[in-house]
C-alpha cells in the first residue's frame, strides 16, 4: 500500500587499512610518518600495560582486570583527537584510553588491585573515575556536554559503553538527551561483539549500533575499530562536528575482545576456536605494523627496542604500585560526605581502634 | 536559622511558594544554579514551584527535560561534575524509581568513589506523600531507600520557613542532598518567610513543641499531624514534646536523645510503611543509647505496609491524630 | 568521505481520510457500509464516555481523569482490528479502548473514582490494569508477546505508550526484547504532541517515533491517528505481520490532546489557542461525520438518535457507578500476598476496627 | 522441611550446585518454569548457577537476555501474566538498580492493583552479598529496599539443603519472590542434599544451634559468621542460640520471640549497612514485643554506613566473628 516517506535512514562504515596492511589511499588521513609511529607505538603501549596487568593477576598481585586486548586501535585512534579540555566518563573496558588521556598506569593498576584511591587521578586531567554499571556512565558525558555547551568550552565529552551497554535505557535516554539538548557529547560504542557470553546478535535484532542513531536525530558512523586509521579519522570527523557546536554523534567501533570478560570469565565455554582465531588475523596491531614495515618505517631492531622500552616503563609503574602505601580500613566512611556526620564519626573510630589492635 | 544576610522584610508564603522562592533567590545569586525536570518550564512545575523561573531566567537555566527520570538525574550528575549547580525535580516521588540506579550507584558514590575530587553539589526535588487523593503513584514516601543508602543527605521541611533556608542551604552543600516536599501541606497555610538568602543548617532539628511527659518524632506532613495530636493531648494534662526532624540524614541523634532523656518516653510517626521504616531506625537508636532512660518502649504509628491506597481509602492509610492520641496514651500506661 | 552503506531504510505515513471529508479511494480499507458506521458509533461512544467523567470530575463525583478527547480514531481504530485472543497493557490513556475492548465502563470509572476494585475486570477481557508509571507497561506487553509467541497462540499483545514514553528507558528495552525475541507484540504510541506541557520537539530530537524503529530492527510505521481509516489500516497491517509470526511491530499514531492532560492540568498555561483550534479542525470525529455525509450515510436524525442512545447507556454507567459499595479501607492490606502474613493480618484487624469505631 | 515426594537418595552439594539442582528439579517437573536473564545461557551464569539448562530444556525455556535488568523483570512479568512462571536472574544484586521501578512499581503491585487476578508467580534470583574480592557492585547487600517495599517476599537461604528446599517453593509460590544467595558462601562448604523434589515453606526460620544466654539472629553468608561465633563463645561458658532467619518477608517473629523470651538477650547481625537496615526492624519489633522479657537492648552487629569498600579493605567492611562476640559481651554485661 503506498504511503508517503517521512524518513530515510542510512549509516555508513569506514574502513581504511586493511587487516592485510593495504590502505585505501582515497581515505588515508593525513597523518606524518611520525603520527603513525606515534599511533603504533600507543597500540603497543596499551598491548604492555593490559599485559601486565593480566601477568600481575595470575601472580595473585591485583585484583580482576578487564583486558584491552584487541581494542587497542579503538582506543588510540580515539585517544589521538582528544584533548586537555576535553572529558572521559569511561567504564571498566577504558584502561588504554585512559592511559593515553593521562591517567597513570599506578592509578589504574591501583584501582584493579581494590584500592579506591587509584580513583583520585592528578588534576586537569578530565576523567572520571571508571564505574561499572552498565550503559549509566554515558549521561554522565552527555550532563557534561550540556555544560560545556552553556559554558561555550572548546571541550567535548566522551560517554563509553560496549555493544552490551546499548540495551540498557540509560543508552536511550543518553542518546535522547543529547540529541534534545545539543550536548557537546561523543557516545562511542566499542562494539566487541560480546558482553560477556552473549554475542552482539542475540543483544539487538538490530544489524549495528551506529544505525541506532536514527532514533535520535543525531549522526551515527560505524568505523572499523581494529583499524587505527578508520577509528582516527572517524571519531575526527565525529569531534570537528560536535566542536563546530553541531551537537552529539555516536560512533560505533566494530572490534574485538580477544580475551576473556574479565580475568574472572573463561571464554572458551562460549566462543568457538574458529572465532577467536579469524579476529585474530584481524587484529590492530598486526596490520598496523604490515602497513608500517610496507612504508619501509619499521623493523625488527627498532620493534625490538621498543619492546624494551616498554617492559622497563611497565616494571616502573609496577613498582610504583607496590610502593604505594596500604589503604586504611577507616578511609572507606571518610569520603561519603563533606564531613563525617555523627554515625560515621563513630564508625571511622571504631574502625581505626580496631585496626591498632 | 542563621541568617546569611539580615533580612527586616518577610512575605507571607505558602511551603510551595517559599520552594519557589528559594530557587529564586539561589539563582539570582548564583547563576552555576540550574534547575531542570519534567514541565519545570513553561508550565512551572505541575505544583507552580517553579514559576516564573523560565521567564526570569530563561531556557539555558530551567531546563524542560524529556519524560526520563534516569536521564534528569543522569544529565544533572555530569552537569554538578562540570561546574553547575542543578536543582532537579522528580514530578512526584513516586517516579523516581527509575532514577534510582542513578542516584544510588553514582550520585551517593560519586564523592567516595574519586575520593573526594568529584563532589557533587546537586539537589533532588520531590514532592512525596499522602493526602491529595491523586491516581496511584502519587502519594509515595519512600524515605527509607534513601537512608539505607549511604551518601545522600536527606531533607524534609514541613513549614514554609523551614523550606526555603533548608533548600537554600541544600543548594550549597557540597554534597547531593534529597529534598523531600510535603505536598499535602504545600498550600496548607502561609507563613511569614524572610525575604532574600538565608539558609538553617542540615542536620538540626526544630523542636515545634516543648513538654516533658513524652516525646513525639516525625518529619513532613506528619509534623502538623503530630503538633495537632500534642494541642489535643493537653486538654487530657498530656505534655508532648514534639520534633520536627527537618534533616533525615544526617540525623541530630543528640536533639532526640536530649528530649527523651527528659520525657522518657518517645512515639515515632512516619506516613511510609511500618516494615524497616526509619521509624524502625530512630526506635533502636533510643533503646540503643538511653535503655535505662527510657520508660516505655518507643512507640511507631505509621502507614500500613501495603502500596498506597486510591483516594477513596486513603485516609484510612495516613497516621491521623487519633492513632497518635492511642500510641501516646498506651505509652503513657505502660 | 566516501563510505559503505551499512543501512538503508524508510519510514512511512498513512493518511487516508483527510479533515475535509474526502479519502484517498486507493488506500481506502476494503470496510462495509456498516462497519464504518461502527468505528462513527465507537468514536462517538468513546467520546460520551470521556464527557461524562469530566462532568462528574466536575461535579465532585469522580476524581482525576485523563481525557481521550480527540484521540477517538486512535483507540477505535486500532480497537477494530483486536480479539479475545489478544492481550493489553494500557496506561491512564487508553480507557476508550479498553472500554471497546471489553471492560466496563462502571469498572473504570470506579477506578478514576478511587477504588482500587475498579481493576478487577470480568474473566476473558485479557486487560492488565492501567497503570501509571510511564512506558514500564510497554514491556509487559513484550513479556506476554513472548509467552503467547512460545505457546503459539494466534493472540498478540498490545503495549501502549504516548511520545513522552518514548523519552523513558523502558520505552527503548521494551523494543529491543522484542526484536530480539520476536515478541508477538504490537508497541502502539499515541503521539499527542503533548507530554503534560512538553511538546513533542522537546521530548526528541528525532523527527518521529515510527523511525526509532530503526533502533531495533523492527518494522515502524506512522498513521494519521485522527484518521481512523488509516489507523484501522494501518494497525491491521502490523498486526497482519505480527499474526504471521514475523515479530513485532510499531506504530504511531498522530494525534492531539484536545483536552488538558488530566483533570488537574490547565493546558492554557503552555499552548496558544491558534494551536488547540488548529488540531479541531483535524479532530477525527469531525472528518467521518463529513465523509458519512458526503457518502450519504448519515444525516442530523441520524446523529440525534445515536446521541440519545449513548446519552441513556452513560447515566447507566453512571448509576453503576454509584450504586457500587463503598471500598472497605481494611482492604488496602488484604491482596498484597496470596495470604495475609501476620503483620498485615494485624493491621488488617486494626483497620477493621477502628472503620467500626 | 516437608518433603513433597519421599527421597531416599542425597548428593554432596556446594550450595550453588543446590540452586542449580533445585532449578533443573523444578524445571523438570513443570515446563512453565523458565529462567532468563544475562549469561544464564551458553555460560551457565557467571556463577554456574543455571549451568547445563540451556542443553537440556533448550532456548525457549533458557534465554539469554540483552543486557538490561528492567527489560528482564518487565518481560518476566509479562511471561508469568501469561502463564509462564519466570525465574530471572540478576547477575549481581549490585545490578538490581535498573529494575527497580519494574519490581517496586509494578511487580510488588500487580496482584494488590488487579485486586487478585494477576497474582505474579515469579522468583528473581540474585547473588548478594561481599567477601569475593571483586570490582565495585558486586558485593552489596540491598535487602532492606525490598523489606520496605511491601509486595514481594524475601528469602536468603545459608546453606545447600535450605537453597534447594526454599528455591523449589519460591518458583511455587503465587506472589514474587525476591531469592537472595550468599555468593561468598556459594561454595564454602558442601552438604547431603536430598535428591529430587521437595520444599520448605516460607516464613519459617531455622534454629542453627540451640542456646540459652542469648539469641544471634542472622542470614544469609552471616549465619555462619555467628555461628562461629557462637561456638567460640562455648569456650567462654555462652551458650547463644543462632537463629538462621531464611525468610526475611514474611518473617518468623514467633520464632525470634520465642527464642528471646528465653534468653533475654539478642544480637542482630547483617552486611548491610546500619542505617535503616533490617536490623533496626527485628530490634524493634523485640522491643515493642518483649519490653519487660528483654535483659538489655538488642544489638547490632552491621556494615558500616558508606559504599561497600574495594577489596583491599573489604574484609574490615564484613561483620566478623570477633565483632559478633564483642556484642555478645557487651549485652551480656548490660
Ligand atoms: C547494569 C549492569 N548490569 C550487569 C553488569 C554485569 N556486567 C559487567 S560487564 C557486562 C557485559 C558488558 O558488555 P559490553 O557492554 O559489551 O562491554 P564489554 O565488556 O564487552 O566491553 C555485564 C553484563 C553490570 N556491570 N552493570
Ligand atoms: C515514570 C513517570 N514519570 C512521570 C510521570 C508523570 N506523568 C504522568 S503523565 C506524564 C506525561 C505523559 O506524556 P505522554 O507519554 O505523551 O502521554 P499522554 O499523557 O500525552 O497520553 C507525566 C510526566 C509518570 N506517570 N511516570
Ligand atoms: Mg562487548
Ligand atoms: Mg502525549
Amino acid at each position: 500500500m503506498p504511503k508517503t516517506i517521512i524518513y530515510e535512514a542510512m549509516t555508513e562504515k569506514l574502513e581504511i587499512l586493511a587487516p592485510d596492511g593495504t590502505v585505501d589511499e582515497q581515505l588515508l588521513p593525513p597523518l606524518s610518518q611520525e603520527e603513525v609511529l606515534g599511533l603504533y607505538r600507543d597500540m603497543l603501549t596499551l598491548r604492555a600495560f593490559d599485559d601486565k596487568a593480566l601477568k600481575l593477576q595470575r601472580q595473585g598481585r591485583m585484583g580482576t582486570w578487564a583486558s584491552t586486548l584487541g581494542q587497542e586501535a579503538a582506543q588510540a585512534g580515539l585517544a589521538k583527537n582528544l584533548t586537555r579540555a576535553d572529558w572521559l566518563a569511561p567504564t571498566f573496558r577504558e584502561s588504554g584510553l585512559m592511559l593515553l588521556f593521562g591517567v597513570p598506569a599506578v592509578n589504574q593498576y591501583a584501582y584493579w588491585k581494590g584500592d579506591e584511591a587509584g580513583s583520585l587521578f592528578p588534576e586537569g586531567v578530565n576523567c572520571l573515575p571508571p564505574s561499572v554499571p552498565i550503559a549509566s556512565q554515558l549521561l554522565h558525558a552527555v550532563g557534561i556536554g550540556m555544560a560545556l555547551q552553556k559554558k561555550g568550552s572548546d571541550g567535548v565529552a566522551v560517554g563509553f559503553g560496549g555493544d552490551g551497554s546499548t540495551s540498557e535505557g540509560d543508552f536511550h535516554e543518553a542518546l535522547n538527551f543529547a540529541g534534545v539538548f545539543g550536548a557537546r557529547t561523543l557516545l562511542y560504542v566499542q562494539n566487541n561483539q560480546w558482553a560477556i557470553s552473549v554475542p552482539f546478535k542475540r543483544q539487538t535484532a538490530a544489524g549495528s549500533i551506529a544505525q541506532k542513531a536514527h532514533a535520535y536525530g543525531i549522526p551515527g558512523l560505524q568505523v572499523d575499530g581494529n583499524d587505527p586509521f578508520a577509528v582516527y579519522a572517524g571519531t575526527k570527523a565525529a569531534l570537528d562536528h560536535i566542536r563546530a557546536g553541531k551537537g552529539a554523534y555516536l560512533v560505533e567501533a566494530l572490534t574485538y575482545r580477544m580475551q576473556s570478560h574479565t580475568t574472572a570469565d573463561d571464554h572458551t565455554r562460549y566462543r568457538t576456536p574458529e572465532e577467536t582465531a579469524l579476529w585474530a588475523e584481524r587484529e590492530p596491531v598486526r596490520r598496523t605494523r604490515l602497513y608500517l614495515e610496507k612504508k619501509e618505517w619499521w623493523d625488527e631492531q627498532k620493534e625490538a627496542a621498543l619492546q624494551e622500552e616498554l617492559a622497563a616503563a611497565v616494571e616502573g609503574w609496577v613498582k610504583e604500585l607496590e610502593a604505594r602505601p596500604a589503604p586504611k580500613p577507616e578511609d572507606m566512611v571518610a569520603f561519603m560526605y563533606q564531613e563525617m556526620p555523627w554515625h560515621l564519626k563513630e564508625q571511622y573510630e571504631f574502625l581505626k581502634a580496631e585496626v591498632k589492635r | 536559622m542563621s541568617a546569611a544576610k539580615e533580612q527586616e522584610e518577610t512575605k507571607k508564603l505558602t511551603l510551595v511558594q517559599a520552594v519557589q522562592d528559594a530557587l529564586r533567590t539561589e539563582m539570582e545569586l548564583d547563576e552555576r544554579v540550574l534547575v531542570m525536570g519534567e514541565d519545570v518550564g513553561r508550565d512551572g512545575g505541575v505544583f507552580r514551584a517553579t514559576e516564573g523561573l523560565l521567564d526570569q531566567f530563561g531556557p539555558e537555566r530551567v531546563m524542560d527535560t524529556p519524560l526520563a527520570e534516569s536521564g534528569i538525574v543522569g544529565t544533572a550528575l555530569g552537569l554538578a561534575v562540570a561546574g553547575f549547580r542543578p536543582v532537579a525535580e522528580i514530578q512526584f516521588m513516586g517516579f523516581v524509581y527509575p532514577a534510582i540506579n542513578q542516584l544510588f550507584a553514582h550520585v551517593a558514590r560519586f564523592r567516595n568513589r574519586s575520593r573526594g575530587r568529584y563532589p557533587l553539589p546537586m539537589v533532588v526535588r520531590m514532592p512525596y506523600g499522602g493526602g491529595i487523593h491523586p491516581p496511584e503513584h502519587h502519594s509515595e514516601s519512600y524515605e527509607s531507600l534513601f537512608l539505607n543508602t549511604p551518601g545522600l543527605k536527606v531533607v524534609v521541611p514541613s513549614t514554609p520557613t523551614d523550606a526555603k533556608g533548608l533548600l537554600i542551604q541544600a543548594i550549597r552543600e557540597e554534597d547531593p542532598v534529597i529534598f523531600l516536599e510535603p505536598k499535602r501541606i504545600y498550600r496548607a497555610f502561609r507563613e511569614e518567610v524572610p525575604s532574600g538568602a538565608y539558609t538553617i543548617p542540615l542536620g538540626e532539628l526544630r523542636v515545634a513543641r516543648e513538654g516533658s511527659d513524652v516525646t513525639l518524632i516525625a518529619w513532613g506532613a506528619m509534623s502538623r499531624v503530630v503538633l495537632e495530636a500534642s494541642e489535643f493531648l493537653v486538654k487530657d494534662g498530656v505534655s508532648a514534646e514534639v520534633l520536627d526532624l527537618r534533616t533525615l540524614n544526617p540525623l541530630d541523634l543528640d536533639g532526640i536523645l536530649e528530649s527523651v532523656r527528659k520525657t522518657g518516653r518517645a512515639v515515632v510517626v512516619h506516613e511510609a510503611p511500618r516494615n524497616t521504616g526509619f521509624g524502625a531506625e530512630i526506635a533502636t537508636l533510643i533503646h540503643e543509647r538511653l535503655p535505662l532512660e527510657l520508660e516505655a518502649p518507643v512507640a511507631r504509628v505509621t502507614g500500613f505496609d501495603c502500596v498506597f491506597p486510591f483516594p477513596m481509602t486513603e485516609e484510612h492509610y495516613l497516621p491521623t491524630r487519633d492513632r497518635v492520641i492511642a500510641a501516646v496514651r498506651k505509652t503513657l500506661d505502660f
